[in-house]
């Protein structure tokens, strides 16, 4: 009984969590092409509804109800099993993200923390991990599509995101120094008290350069411009999906969305002080309203969270797309070595000035 | 930048170029630029089917078979706009009017649109002005078929296109029409 | 109730055998690598189920000295299998006969 | 309910690794053991080793296994027709392990309770804790060696796959 | 956390090599291609400085980094001897490499680190410390052997070694996974204790004691365990190849001796059983399979498997040892393993000398009328196989008289006899190679024929041989009383 | 007695003429080699006159430690038993050098350095007093005679050089294994004497009387093992053969004479049967097997083995008789089988064949040389007058004493030689040169004369006056079978010997000379 309630309450949260990734996936797509079209002087999709906003609703129905092709040769079981492969660790790595401030209540006699649905004390391997496997999709979903474009976007995707893990993973252990957790919420909980005890700039030794390197290399981690080598159009027609149509196609599309509010997410758990208003305290708190605290949080952290979206629509706007050495370079000869030093400076700061 | 800085092949970073990089200066320069542009946005789109575009005065557009004010066709199947055209779109039957043995008219006449560049080269060739362009564009098909026009449907699009019509000279022998058009500067018979 | 740690042992052991037989009687060079890397995955279900029953923290270091080695000998191995097959085109155990005699 | 987990996992892992052994597609092969590997992750957890099974996917599944598939799809190596003919090795091999696994397993009945259960588990909530805690105290030279090997395998790795030796040489 | 600095000054020689190769590796991209040398003297000079450092530690047993490392005679024994033999090596590589278009700086980055691990094999006093040295010096080695990437005998003997190198370390560490369940932990000392207190009758330490011998069997390449050596020994460059044969060989005899002595020492009668058998299989293959080849290579390699055959009698018998008086078993191990380095390295070093149309001449039918072409050159080869075959004056007859020394005294004469017979059939194959240097006439036009240019460090590798040969055979009491005074520490 | 080390000089004397002829051009290293071996004998012969006939104990003693764990030492000495084969080494020697003169044109001076390194090592076989140091000498001769016949021997040299190595290296090692097993039952030590001493279990004697057997059995050779011995006679070079016939057989004996017996005398004695019965059947056999051949080194070789049969009769049947004996023979054979394999070499050098049918009638062109010839030829089938009588006399005086039965089937061997011997000469000697050959047969010239006439005088000499040696040995022997207890050194003090042992002396002794002199 007792398990069956918490079990049905933990799948409550997940589908709550759920809810919001698919609805914020859904209004990044049009949000995407919106930014995008004002920053090129144009509209963005127009004819859905009032200005637009229902594109995303169409573009879903156009792609659940078009024909799934398999093409001639492809291997059938992991043509299939690629975009779930691709989908789902996407998706899982939300579990240990803390939406909210750190509270627990009371429901049906039991202690629940609404904002986050597993606190585990490695969250952040438990991202990385996840993370590791979305290129399992990318990379077999290129193979088992017998198309040579895609084997190479396959590829070079899997040799893309293996690299620019490695730098996001350096990046983030200095947080984990200073911070001495690897759960996000204890890493959230550490950066309260205003922005200066944000990660980017907390004493004793800030880690704006971590930050740079894991915003750069998540970019890169998501395929996203100018790192999309992966589904270059003028080059591999799309890279792995080419030969993907209908909901497969929408998978590792979804995917791909979802990459990035999850990397959004935990670069604003790790370097902006997650859901922390960069005041001490909550506004809320102080005109008396502590019951809804919370909201403020939570919407700091969304505001957070879509700085980072818009970030990625920014850059996209603005980079042409790197040459693949150049990439690899880029990620070997600069991240790394930054990384790598910041990680040294860190453990030397986090030694003789322990906070 | 003058010749002499950019044929030199490398120069040695200075320290300015350093903190460029280090900093990514180019790269937020770009997305300054971006941010501008998404900050005081102004759309050059014009939402097409809504709203459409002035069309410039010489527009050349649609192909149209024209008639004279009281009904009859320009046209005196003559080929020579079938020999003018450089795509091939136009095809030329042309036969005598019945009893008038010394009268020439287009029995059959085709333009395959699928082909048409639009030059205007047969307007220019026509000796009777029988071939005219008008400003129609919207000629989206679902069956290229369909674009294949004859000469009823041509001369459709003159009378849509043309409402007024020119008026046809009634003391002009059919046989020296031709010196009547062409020759414009000659004396003309009287009315 | 927990698991007794002889379960854990006839795991790892059937694992471990697993992957002997693998190296044995696969030829692809990459096969028989995934094999190897089934044996090693048997010794860290030994070390890591020694070091909870003994509540001795040493065995879950050495699973990560394992995965340390691991990860370089998959580097090595991949280094040579593709430098193997632009030179000999295969990368069949079989194959590699230049050396005889 | 640790013994349901305990059988699951033991299930998938025993499958998925005699699958990873007979399929004859390369590809497969690797997918299974993707499989194992999670599933050994999951056992680790139950073993509260949570730290290991976080790491055992990041660098198993994450790098090694992503390596594998890489190089498999870059070869295009295609599913063998027949197996090594070393079967009977193998068979015999095989039997006689067995053996001494059946051995074992009757020997660790008895020997399983030997140990003593202490009171406080090593593992608890500061599993990461105490291995770093190790790493960096008592096993400091081991973890040395293995970060020579690490910079053996990369500098090796780089040195075997490069195309020609003299490349740098010649620009 | 105090700052380790007594246990680092005991690292003190292996933290010089370390030291020393990534300055090397650091160096190599900023020196040109024709200033390689200098990475070599480089090498050299640390090693130097290791020479001195080690002899200090001669004396006396201190443990290091939470009792994971010992510092010991044994170690310093094993240690002095890579020392010298990789230096050795360094020397040949340095005009072998230049006639192969080998002149990589990494390859002496490389020599150091699998140095590296096998100092930390030799002196480790921890499974896990041993299997992490035996996996640096594995994966150095298996670079080294694949390094002539551009040709495909080179890159297939590299896959083999790294094949079964990676199987035999898979197996290596179950075989440790079930020790340290056994004893809770895999300190040796711990392991021996473990094994006193709960006897030997427990299948689990026999199968982790079968493990342990499969795995190093592999290190030691012991029949049956020895597939990979003809090919990889065949296939790897020549200076590779001997850095293999010797030092790899000597690390992991030592290492191994160190495991089974130290550790499983009071499981000796169960283990010297397996290693009899193992022993007589690999002084019957190695030798039997010897006679049929005809790549001196390949014969070299067999012959290093069964000297190993021969190095193993001194194990079995030192673990059995029922006769009177303290057994030498270990110390005649110790001893024919210095021996037989130096008459390896001669050979292999005289193998990579000799050329043959601009490639290294390989086939035994090469060596026709070499006595005639290069009189010394034969000279050096004939005493380097006279004392591989165990002839005096040299120092092989030496390494083999303490070994059957060793097992007419602990009660193993017939073992002795076997491997007598065993060493008569050796005199054949390498008599074969005297046979065809002095007593054919060259094949073919002599000019065809040629070697390395006569390089001052060559000659001094081969000098440095012949006189260890030479000197071991006619005066072997100082060797033998720093064997004798390693070994003893191993009990 | 002096302490001036006589022995290591003689040992280590021809090393530095070894290591002087790869330094200096091929035409001085004949000369270099000549005068070493001539050198070397020089300096033996004074031991002729400073060896103490009376004692048996070792003589010219050298002690120093080599090895200190285990005690292995550098110990030199010299009794009768060794003392006559040193000097018949050191004497041939210079006759190995000159006629290997014109014979010998590659590598000559590879050849000659392999000359006098195994001339080191021989003599050194000889006067080892330590085990392990009597191996290295033993072991050390292998690689030169390995080199003497495979580079310099004749068509079928390799086969043969290799046949030799492996027979000669399988026994050795197995001697190896009996050192160590005898240094640990005999107290930890290698040093002859003591072990000689030491008494050891009957069954222990057995095993180590086999693994003695089959170092020395092959190195005689004994009947089973002596395959080796045609092959290699054959095919190396003159000088090679020489050595191989003269010194290296005596090896065998000498190591019987020396090991098995002192040490293993239970042993001895119950294989004294069997070792007989192989002795006599390597006579009969040898014999047979030379009247068979068409090859006359061929022939000498079974006449060796025929011969050695003698010795190791006589060294088996365990009486001073016999023992003397057998040593006496083994100088003996010595020099007229090195005489006659000179000669084989010297014809071999002018018709470049060995088959008795390309040498025919070389009295005619060749006077000088059938002389000699024929001198050696009946000094091997034991004439009267000449050495071997005096050996084979005493081995099968000894034999009588041992078994009459025995004498008989070992007389035949006599009678055998005989035959084959005068068989050879008859066809050699006499009848009709081989046209092809003849105007390649000229007689000896000087070098030749030389080298081949001071072993006539010996045969002589010692066939008539075979005392001044039998005195020098007399003592050794006597002691050798005195309870097979070996001496102590001369410097300990002497133990009191037995009045039976005087008396067998007194009987013996007079009659060998009066024999002697009385041809």
């Amino acid at each position: 009984m007792e398990i069956g309630l918490r079990l049905a309450v933990s799948l409550a949260q997940i589908a709550a969590v759920m809810g919001v990734v698919m609805l914020t996936v859904m209004v990044l797509t049009l949000a995407e092409r919106k930014v995008l079209g004002w920053m090129q002087d144009r509209m963005g999709p127009m004819e859905v509804g009032p200005y637009g906003v229902l594109q995303p609703i169409a573009d879903g129905l156009k792609l659940f109800f078009k024909e799934d092709i398999i093409p001639a040769g492809a291997n059938k079981f992991l043509f299939t099993l690629a975009p779930i492969l691709a989908l789902v660790p996407a998706l899982i790595g939300f579990a240990v993200i803390p939406f909210g401030p750190t509270m627990t209540i009371e429901l049906f006699g039991m202690q629940v923390k609404p904002f986050v649905i597993s606190d585990i004390n490695i969250g952040i391997l438990y991202i990385l991990a996840f993370a590791s496997i979305g290129a399992y999709g990318i990379i077999l979903g290129g193979w088992s599509s017998n198309s040579k474009y895609s084997l190479l976007g396959g590829l070079r995707s899997a040799a893309q995101v293996i690299s620019y893990e490695l730098n996001v993973g350096l990046a983030i252990v200095g947080v984990i120094l200073l911070s001495g957790s690897l759960s996000l919420v204890k890493i959230t909980e550490a950066q309260a008290g205003g922005f200066w005890n944000w990660f980017i700039i907390a004493m004793p030794f800030p880690q704006i350069f971590a930050f740079v390197v894991y915003v750069i290399s998540s970019v890169a981690e998501t395929n996203r411009v100018p790192f999309d080598l992966p589904e270059a159009e003028s080059e591999l027609v799309a890279g792995f999906f080419t030969e993907y149509s209908g909901m497969r196609f929408a998978f590792f599309f979804i995917a791909e969305y979802a990459n990035m509010i999850l990397v959004s997410c935990v670069a604003a758990a790790l370097f902006l002080g997650g859901w922390n208003a960069p005041y001490p305290g909550t506004i809320l708190e102080y005109i008396g309203l502590e019951r809804i605290a919370w909201m403020e949080n939570v919407v700091w952290f969304a505001a957070k969270v879509y700085f980072f979206l818009f970030l990625f629509f920014w850059l996209r706007a603005t980079l042409p797309r790197l040459r693949y050495d150049q990439l690899m370079r880029f990620g070997w000869k600069v991240m790394l070595p930054i990384a790598l030093g910041n990680i040294v400076l860190t453990a030397i700061a986090a030694y003789f000035f322990p906070r | 930048m003058n010749v002499a800085t950019t044929a030199q092949p490398k120069r040695k970073p200075s320290l300015g170029d350093w903190l460029k990089t280090l900093t990514f200066y180019e790269l937020l320069v770009g997305m300054k630029a971006t941010l501008t542009h998404l900050l005081n946005y102004k759309p050059i789109t014009l939402q097409y089917p809504h709203e459409k575009r002035l069309l410039p005065d010489n527009y050349r557009g649609m192909l149209a078979l024209l008639r004279y004010d009281d009904g009859t066709e320009k046209c005196v199947g003559c080929d020579l706009c079938e020999a003018a055209c450089p795509s091939r779109v136009i095809r030329v039957v042309s036969g005598e009017v019945p009893g008038e043995p010394t009268k020439r008219y287009s029995k059959e006449y085709y333009m395959d649109m699928t082909r048409c560049l639009f030059c205007g080269l047969c307007v220019d060739a026509c000796p009777v002005d029988a071939l005219g362009m008008t400003r129609e564009f919207e000629w989206a098909v679902y069956d290229k078929r369909q674009l294949h026009l004859n000469k009823q449907q041509l001369l459709a699009i003159g009378d849509r296109a043309y409402p007024v019509r020119e008026k046809r000279l009634e003391l002009q022998h059919p046989n020296v029409a031709f010196f009547n058009v062409t020759f414009k500067h000659l004396p003309q018979k009287e009315n | 109730m927990t698991v007794p740690l002889s379960y854990y042992l006839v795991l790892s052991g059937f694992v471990f055998l697993t992957g002997v037989v693998g190296v044995l009687i696969r030829r692809n060079i990459i096969v028989i690598l995934l094999s190897v890397e089934l044996m090693l995955n048997a010794t860290n279900i030994n070390f890591v189920a020694f070091s909870e029953y003994f509540h001795n923290v040493a065995g879950q270091v050495f699973v990560f000295f394992a995965l340390t080695v691991a990860a370089a000998e998959v580097a090595i191995g991949l280094a040579i299998i593709i430098a193997l097959h632009r030179t000999n085109s295969s990368i069949y155990i079989d194959d590699l006969n230049l050396l005889k005699r | 309910m640790d013994h349901i987990f305990f059988f699951y996992f033991a299930a998938v892992i025993a499958t998925t690794s005699v699958l990873v052994v007979a399929l004859r597609n390369p590809v497969y092969s690797a997918l299974s053991l993707l499989i194992m590997f999670f599933h050994v992750a999951g056992l680790y957890v139950t073993l509260h080793a949570e730290f290991l099974a976080a790491v055992q996917i990041v660098v198993y599944a994450g790098a090694i296994l992503v390596l594998y598939l890489f190089v498999v799809m870059l070869l295009s190596i295609k599913s063998e027709e027949r197996y090594h003919n070393q079967l009977p090795v193998a068979g015999l091999l095989g039997v006689m392990l067995c053996t001494e696994v059946i051995l074992l397993l009757i020997q660790s009945r008895t020997a399983a309770s030997a140990p003593a259960v202490s009171a406080d588990p090593v593992a608890g909530a500061g599993n990461t804790e105490t291995i770093g805690e190790a790493l960096y105290s008592t096993y400091l030279f081991p973890f040395e060696v293995a970060s020579l090997i690490l910079l053996v395998a990369m500098i090796g790795a780089i040195i075997l796959a490069k195309k020609d030796l003299n490349e740098h040489v010649q620009q | 956390m105090t700052f380790p600095l007594q246990d680092l000054l005991a690292i003190l020689p292996e933290l010089i090599v370390i030291g020393t190769a990534c300055l090397i590796l650091a160096l190599d991209p900023i020196l040109g291609t024709d200033k390689k040398d200098v990475l070599a003297w480089l090498t050299l000079g640390a090693l130097a400085m290791c020479i001195g450092l080690t002899s200090t530690q001669l004396t006396g047993r201190t443990y290091a980094f939470s009792n994971l490392v010992v510092i010991d005679s044994y170690g310093a024994f094993w240690k002095l001897l890579l020392y010298i033999v990789t230096g050795l090596t360094v020397l040949l590589s340095l005009a072998y490499l230049k006639a192969e278009r080998l002149s990589i700086g990494e390859y002496y980055g490389f020599i150091l680190l699998a140095l590296v691990g096998m100092m930390v094999m030799v002196s480790g006093a921890d499974l896990l410390t041993i299997y992490l040295g035996t996996e640096l010096m594995s994966l150095s080695l298996y670079v080294m052997a694949g390094l002539k990437r551009t040709e495909a005998r080179s890159l297939e003997a590299s896959a083999k070694y790294f094949v079964l190198g990676a199987f035999s370390s898979g197996v290596l560490l179950y075989g440790i996974s079930l020790l340290f369940g056994l004893a809770g932990s895999t300190r040796l000392p711990v392991i021996a204790e473990a094994i006193t207190a709960h006897g030997t009758a427990n299948p689990m330490l026999s199968l982790a004691l079968v493990l342990l011998a499969v795995g190093f069997g592999f290190k030691l390449a012991v029949v049956p365990f020895h597939m990979w050596t003809p090919d990889v020994y065949q296939g790897a460059p020549t200076s590779v190849t001997a850095f293999m044969a010797v030092a790899s060989k000597a690390a992991s005899f030592g290492a191994f001796l160190r495991v089974f002595v130290e550790g499983l020492g009071g499981a000796s009668a169960d283990w010297s059983v397996l290693f009899t058998i193992i022993c007589l299989a690999t002084l019957a293959l190695g030798n039997l399979v010897a006679i049929v080849q005809t790549n001196i290579k390949r014969m070299l390699a067999y012959s290093s498997i069964a000297h190993a055959g021969y190095a193993l009698i001194g194990v079995v018998v030192a673990a059995r040892h029922s006769g009177e008086g303290p057994s030498s078993g270990f110390a005649s191990v110790l001893l024919y393993i210095a021996v037989y380095s130096f008459m390896t390295l001669g050979a292999f070093a005289l193998v990579g000398m000799l050329r043959k149309e601009g490639q290294e001449s390989e086939n035994i039918e090469d060596y026709a009328g070499l006595a005639k072409r290069e009189p010394l050159a034969a000279f050096f080869m004939l005493v380097f196989l006279v004392s591989l075959a165990g002839i005096p004056p040299t120092a092989g007859f030496i390494g083999k008289f303490y070994i059957f020394m060793a097992a007419v005294n602990g009660g193993m004469t017939w073992l002795a006899v076997v491997a007598v017979l065993f060493a008569a059939i050796s005199a054949f194959y390498y008599l074969r190679i005297v046979m065809v240097m002095y007593m054919r006439e060259p094949e073919g036009s002599v000019t065809t024929h040629s070697r390395l240019e006569a390089s001052p460090a060559l000659s001094f590798v081969l000098a440095c041989a012949l006189a260890g040969v030479v000197f071991l055979g006619l005066f072997p009491n100082g060797l033998w009383s720093l064997a004798t005074h390693a070994a003893p520490l191993l009990k | 007695m002096t302490s001036f080390p006589w022995l290591s000089l003689i040992v280590f004397f021809p090393l530095i003429g070894a290591v002087l002829c790869f330094l200096v051009k091929a035409e001085s290293s004949r000369w270099v080699a000549l005068g070493f071996t001539v050198g070397n004998f020089l300096l033996s012969l004074p031991l002729w006159w400073l060896f103490d006939t009376s004692t048996a104990n070792m003589q010219f003693v050298e002690r120093a430690s080599w090895i200190s764990s285990p005690p292995v030492n550098y110990s030199l000495g010299m009794d009768g038993i060794s003392f006559p084969l040193v000097l018949m080494t050191t004497f041939l020697m210079p006759f190995c050098v000159t006629v290997s003169w014109t014979a010998i044109e590659k590598r000559v001076q590879l050849f000659m350095s392999m000359l006098l390194i195994m001339e080191a090592a021989m003599v050194g076989v000889f006067v080892a007093l330590d085990f392990v140091l009597f191996y290295v000498f033993w072991e050390v001769m292998l690689i030169p005679m390995y080199l003497l016949i495979g580079v310099w021997g004749g068509p079928n040299r390799l086969y043969a050089a290799i046949k030799f190595f492996l027979y000669t290296l399988a026994g050795s090692l197995l001697l190896l294994v009996a050192i160590l097993v005898l240094y640990f039952q005999g107290g930890h030590t290698f040093d002859i004497l003591e072990l000689s001493r030491g008494t050891y279990g009957a069954s222990l004697q057995m095993w180590l009387f086999l693994a003695f057997f089959a170092a020395f059995a092959v190195k005689v050779p004994m009947f089973p093992f002596h395959t080796w011995l045609p092959d290699a006679h054959v095919e190396a070079p003159t000088a090679g053969s020489v050595i191989l016939a003269s010194v290296l057989l005596k090896m065998g004996t000498y190591g019987f004479l020396r090991f098995t017996l002192p040490m293993l005398p239970d042993a001895t004695a119950a294989f004294t049967k069997p070792m007989i019965a192989l002795s006599i059947v390597a006579i009969i056999y040898g014999a047979y097997m030379a009247l068979a051949q068409s090859d006359i080194k061929k022939l000498i070789a079974y006449s060796s083995v025929s011969h050695m049969g003698f010795v190791t009769l006589g060294i088996f049947v365990l009486n001073i008789q016999g023992i003397e004996g057998a040593v006496m023979q083994m100088v003996n054979h010595g020099i007229t089988t090195g005489g006659l394999f000179l000669c084989v070499g010297i014809v071999y050098e002018r018709t470049h064949s060995r088959q008795i049918l390309d040498n025919t009638g070389l009295a005619g062109p060749m006077p000088r040389y059938a002389i000699f010839l024929m001198i050696f030829a009946l000094s091997s089938l034991g004439l009267p007058g000449t050495n071997s009588f005096v050996g084979e006399f005493l081995v099968l005086a000894g034999t009588f004493v041992w078994s009459q039965f025995a004498t008989a089937f070992a007389a035949l061997g006599v009678i055998l030689a005989a035959a084959y011997m005068l068989w050879l000469m008859q066809r050699v000697v006499f009848g009709t040169p081989a046209p092809a050959h003849r105007a390649h047969l000229l007689d000896l010239n000087a070098r030749e004369t030389a080298t081949l006439v001071p072993l006539i005088v010996l045969v002589f000499v010692l066939g008539i006056f075979p005392n001044p040696l039998l005195s020098r040995m007399h003592a050794s022997v006597t002691n050798l079978l005195n309870g097979q207890k070996a001496p102590a050194y001369a410097t300990a003090p002497q133990r009191p010997s037995l009045p039976s042992t005087a008396a067998t002396m007194a009987a013996i002794a007079p009659s060998s000379s009066e024999q002697a002199t009385a041809r």
